[in-house]
């Protein structure tokens, strides 16, 4: 789960990392309180999760108390990358003598943590790594050793800093990183002032969804999240399904991701266009299949549900009484088509057919049909 | 001899009196698994369809010294310690069931498990099964016939659909691994094809892939190094898949430029390896090898 | 190095593990000060560094004034297995239901920390290995990975105790072993009390002197232990050197342990008795000699003092020039013998020959002459 | 082809450019051992003796790529940290001569080290020395003698002295290894004697060992067992030793009943090999088998 800048600083700050000034307005109120901590020349930041923020104008430079209202009022609401800003983080304005890179990762490849560094920073490492990979370097820490002195004395050479200038910065970090069990902490860019302070001035955090659930810490950011969610994806969320809407009219409901994304597939071969990706993941109750068939017989931009059930553990009766009882207790005029094999098959697919529902066994069979009626 | 699971595999079950594991312990024995006892803190003493349980690992080792594999349902938050508690004594090959386990967790374990020569399968696995041999896992027994294809996979119920449709085409399974579902996992493809390509039970592997990591993309490398004798056939899940999107799988997600299905399958390609756009396509591709 | 009762003590308040009540006092004031803060019955325990310290009479139980006050004023100055007591640590007296032992050592066959416990406490381990092995039981961690829940639990099943009180006791007690870098944290007895309290109620802990050169807040026992050192010891450590007083009247000087060892071993194959082991250590210059020789030389137990050098790096004119300057500041009728062999084996022999000071090359040779003459 | 430092051995210093490693690296230079590089961080662009100093292992890998084996001169608070950075490097050999290193870092470099395949020799080692060919350490040459016997010790003047006295007595060394006088160390008599049983230069062992720790009781065990072929004669240093004294080594200290003068020899007796109970009764000892 990607954090919101103004949620990565209360992590960064709880671990005294060095960062900027920063003020944080929900609305217009919010901006004129923190105009008085933080006075133009300053930086206004929209709150979104976009890598693209900057480039969309959702970073402003107001240099005047003007400036800074009407920019300000400007973002609130505005649309930045296809989401609504709600949020302002105001931020002291830095003189900057140089931008750096710094992130600790997981190296999935190599099964190691990685720290990565770059002498230059302020667009993404992606970008970094294309136009100047000697920039770049990786250095790679083993998770039951931990980081030795030697990483930060690399890094302060590559950054041309002071090995005490990095250790403020990196051994915080890395602790972050560590304790919060995160995919990734990102400063970008971290710069040098011309006063001499090292800043991290910018930073991103990924969360790890299996932790949150294990951290009661952490749990708060999931409740913040679950207002921004459409209403399928709260009842997706809240039954355990794993729910992506996508832009076409099928519905697609299966009992495992990589069958589930195999069938999206398949449909898409066929010349048919998914408007849902629905996993119910293992042990498909009754319950669980008529709760996702609800799901998606109010989804409006769907007319065609499918759902494809291997059932190995899945017992089929059981699959067979949800559709039947979501699909009594919904007056819906979108066309069902079901693909049923496994333990109990024989029954699940009679109670079916006495509801006047078939149940395909070929998948493709099964496909071909959605797609083409 | 087929691989990782066979007839020399003794099994201890790890959390085997939680809903999970009572109910697959059951299923396991009566599919011929050979199970010698089960793990659960605080439960030693009692017994799960005749078979003893422990409230340690290492009491269940000492009175059932032949144990060589274990399989685990413990939950996320409890998981870690029990595979640790499992390489510490000793077992060579720990199959973890048990989904959502943080990633810092993983890479402990798994590192841990690979500086003690252990083998890791998981997490988030359906498990291993040798058909008619023994499996150990969460699979539905049903859809797998013995055979000389291997088979190793990301997923679950999709290894079922290509299997099921592998013996509808009079085909069979040596051994079918699922690797898991996870960011970071123990064995992943290279290793489970290095056994593959080892065992003389197996004539050709069906490797499942899909989006999201480079697990594909490093398996390509190998083969197109010429590792691989063996005939390979693969598949990729999640070609219309959305990028940035988590499709079910916690590993199954489009990072920036990274685990792409065309990526995936260019790299396939150039090593030489027939890529099928559908499961049924699998069966056709094999058989010009077989 | 060993620490004194209250020194761990003070280890295992900051790391908050349960102990019961205690007071030092330094002398009879301290005694009676101690006497209001926790009244008889108590515990009076003498403050030395040994393991018989029971069986010597070092701990007692007053259960009046008059014998707190009687007992208290015997101890203090009283000689225990060789050690005189000038600090009494009182402890409140505990109703003990159980006494258990558990420890944190280094396991140097597996290299590995190994926790040890056993169901029964108050004596010696190896006591407890003798009589009742059964009893005991080692859990090996791995210094990488560190402890993993199951450890907790498996002490609690072995102790009969609750896993929450034993994480009160063994989580502090690894961090302090872990943060302080020790050989051994051991608490024996652990006691769960009538009342159903689990407390440390003896410990002992010995730190590593190669981290204690290292770590600053350890570095304040040594200068403790400064204090208690014979003049002799002082210098010895000064200089760095590994100095062991011994019975006899042979005073061996030697460059590396080994070497030093093997010609203690040598004199007393030949019926000579060692009266000091003195390990110059590494890279023995004129200075390091003079300050080794002029130790022995002022030690009135020795009579005949034996400098055997296998100049390796060490070369042997400086050797010599020590040797010769050591014998011309001091007065002295002890006898000397010197084996020399190494770089400027020549320079050095003669150097001392204008002395009238003979170097054997034959280290046998040398050792006969010793004893003999 | 003798054991650990050889023909091959291409030397990294570590620490280069303190008191102590300079003046060990003219030595070692001058007795033939091929040393490619130090590092000194901080102190990268100088050169030491003709041989370039570098800040990181990392870069004097990259420049001298056949580097396979570091010495460490480093003292004991950043020892730790380069042997670390020597390990993950992947340089295979790592000789530590730094003294006074804290044992729980001892424990925790050994332990990475085995993980990760790495031989460390030490810490607290006078190093190896395979005459004629090459020095790693800080022993004096001159008292070695090219030959067949092969030297394992926990001690530094002390096996000059055999040494010396076995090349008066007109017999050379193969390899002479310290292990260290720590009471940990990386490899142990185990390892090297494995190494010698497996060398074809090495005709017969010398072990000498000293009180305090189990090293020699283990060999013993595995003597017994019959896992050597080849002669080994034992000394042990500190008969005459007090117990609960340290003696010098920080690892030569008898503590309860363990690591006893005694126990050592009637173990070492009762596997069948012969202790001298003097320096000079090695040679007479050896001879029997040459």
């Amino acid at each position: 789960m990607y954090l919101y800048e103004y949620e990565a600083i209360e992590l960064f700050k709880r671990y005294k990392i060095p960062i900027e000034k920063t003020c944080l307005a929900k609305n217009y109120e919010g901006l004129k309180k923190c105009l008085y901590e933080i006075p133009p020349p300053n930086v206004l930041k929209a709150q979104v999760l976009s890598g693209k923020r900057g480039k969309s104008g959702g970073i402003l430079f107001p240099n005047t108390k003007g400036e800074y209202l009407e920019y300000g009022k400007k973002l609130l609401g505005k649309d930045i990358a296809g989401m609504k800003v709600d949020s302002i983080l105001v931020s002291e304005r830095i003189d900057i003598k140089k931008e750096m890179y710094i992130a600790i990762t997981i190296d999935k490849s190599k099964k190691k943590y990685v720290v990565i560094i770059a002498a230059v920073g302020g667009m993404d490492i992606e970008e970094i790594a294309m136009h100047s990979p000697h920039m770049i370097e990786k250095i790679i820490i083993d998770p039951l050793l931990g980081y030795s002195e030697y990483v930060i004395r690399r890094i302060a050479k590559k950054l041309m800093l002071p090995v005490n200038e990095v250790k403020k910065i990196f051994i915080p970090m890395y602790r972050l990183f560590i304790e919060n069990k995160c995919l990734l902490v990102e400063i970008n860019p971290l710069v040098l002032t011309t006063d001499g302070r090292l800043l991290a001035i910018d930073r991103k955090i990924i969360l790890d969804d299996s932790f949150i659930r294990l951290d009661k810490g952490l749990k708060k950011y999931i409740d913040l999240r679950m207002c921004k969610m459409s209403e399928s994806e709260k009842i997706a969320y809240k039954h355990g399904f794993s729910y992506v809407k996508l832009n076409g009219n099928i519905a697609i409901i299966g009992n495992g991701a990589g069958l589930t994304m195999a069938t999206m597939d398949l449909i898409s071969l066929h010349g048919g266009k998914p408007g849902v990706f629905l996993d119910l993941g293992g042990g498909a109750s009754s319950e669980r299949v008529r709760n996702a068939l609800l799901i998606v017989l109010h989804d409006k931009d769907i007319d065609k549900v499918f759902v494809n059930i291997l059932g190995g553990i899945t017992r089929c009766d059981e699959v067979a009484e949800g559709i039947v009882r979501a699909m009594e207790e919904t007056k819906t005029d979108k066309k069902l088509f079901v693909r049923l094999v496994g333990n109990n098959e024989e029954i699940g697919r009679k109670i079916l057919f006495d509801k006047g529902i078939y149940a395909f066994v070929d998948l493709e069979e099964a496909v071909k049909e959605v797609v083409m009626s | 001899m087929v691989i990782l699971v066979h007839e020399e595999t003794r099994l201890l079950v790890q959390g085997i009196t939680g809903k999970e594991g009572r109910y697959h312990t059951d299923l396991m024995k009566k599919y011929g698994t050979v199970i010698e006892a089960g793990v659960t803190p605080g439960k030693g003493g009692q017994e799960i369809f005749g078979i003893p349980v422990y409230d340690f690992v290492q009491d269940a080792i000492r009175e059932h010294p032949n144990i060589n594999t274990s399989i685990i349902f413990v939950p996320a938050k409890f998981a870690s310690d029990a595979v640790i508690e499992a390489i510490n004594n000793e077992i060579k090959t720990i199959i973890i069931i048990t989904e959502h386990i943080p990633v810092h967790d993983v890479l402990r374990f798994v590192t841990y498990a690979e500086y003690n020569g252990t083998f890791i399968i998981g997490p988030n696995t359906p498990g291993v099964i040798s058909p008619d041999i023994a499996k150990v896992g969460i699979m539905p027994g049903q859809y797998f016939r013995k055979g000389n294809i291997g088979i190793v996979s990301r997923s679950g119920t999709l290894t079922y659909e290509v299997s099921y449709s592998l013996v509808k085409h009079g085909l069979g399974i040596s051994t079918a691994v699922g690797i898991g579902g996870d960011p970071i996992t123990g064995l992943s493809f290279i290793e489970i094809l290095d056994m593959f390509e080892r065992d003389r039970d197996t004539k050709a592997v069906v490797v499942i892939g899909e989006i999201g990591g480079m697990a594909e993309e490093e398996l390509a490398i190998e083969i197109e190094k010429g590792r691989y004798s063996k005939p390979i056939i693969a598949y990729i899940a999640g070609r219309t898949a959305p990028p940035g999107k988590r499709m079910g799988h916690a590993g199954a997600i489009i990072e920036g430029y990274k685990g792409t299905y065309q990526s995936k399958v260019d790299n396939f390609r150039r090593a030489g390896v027939d890529v099928a756009v559908k499961p049924d396509e699998i069966v056709i591709l094999l058989k010009k090898y077989l």
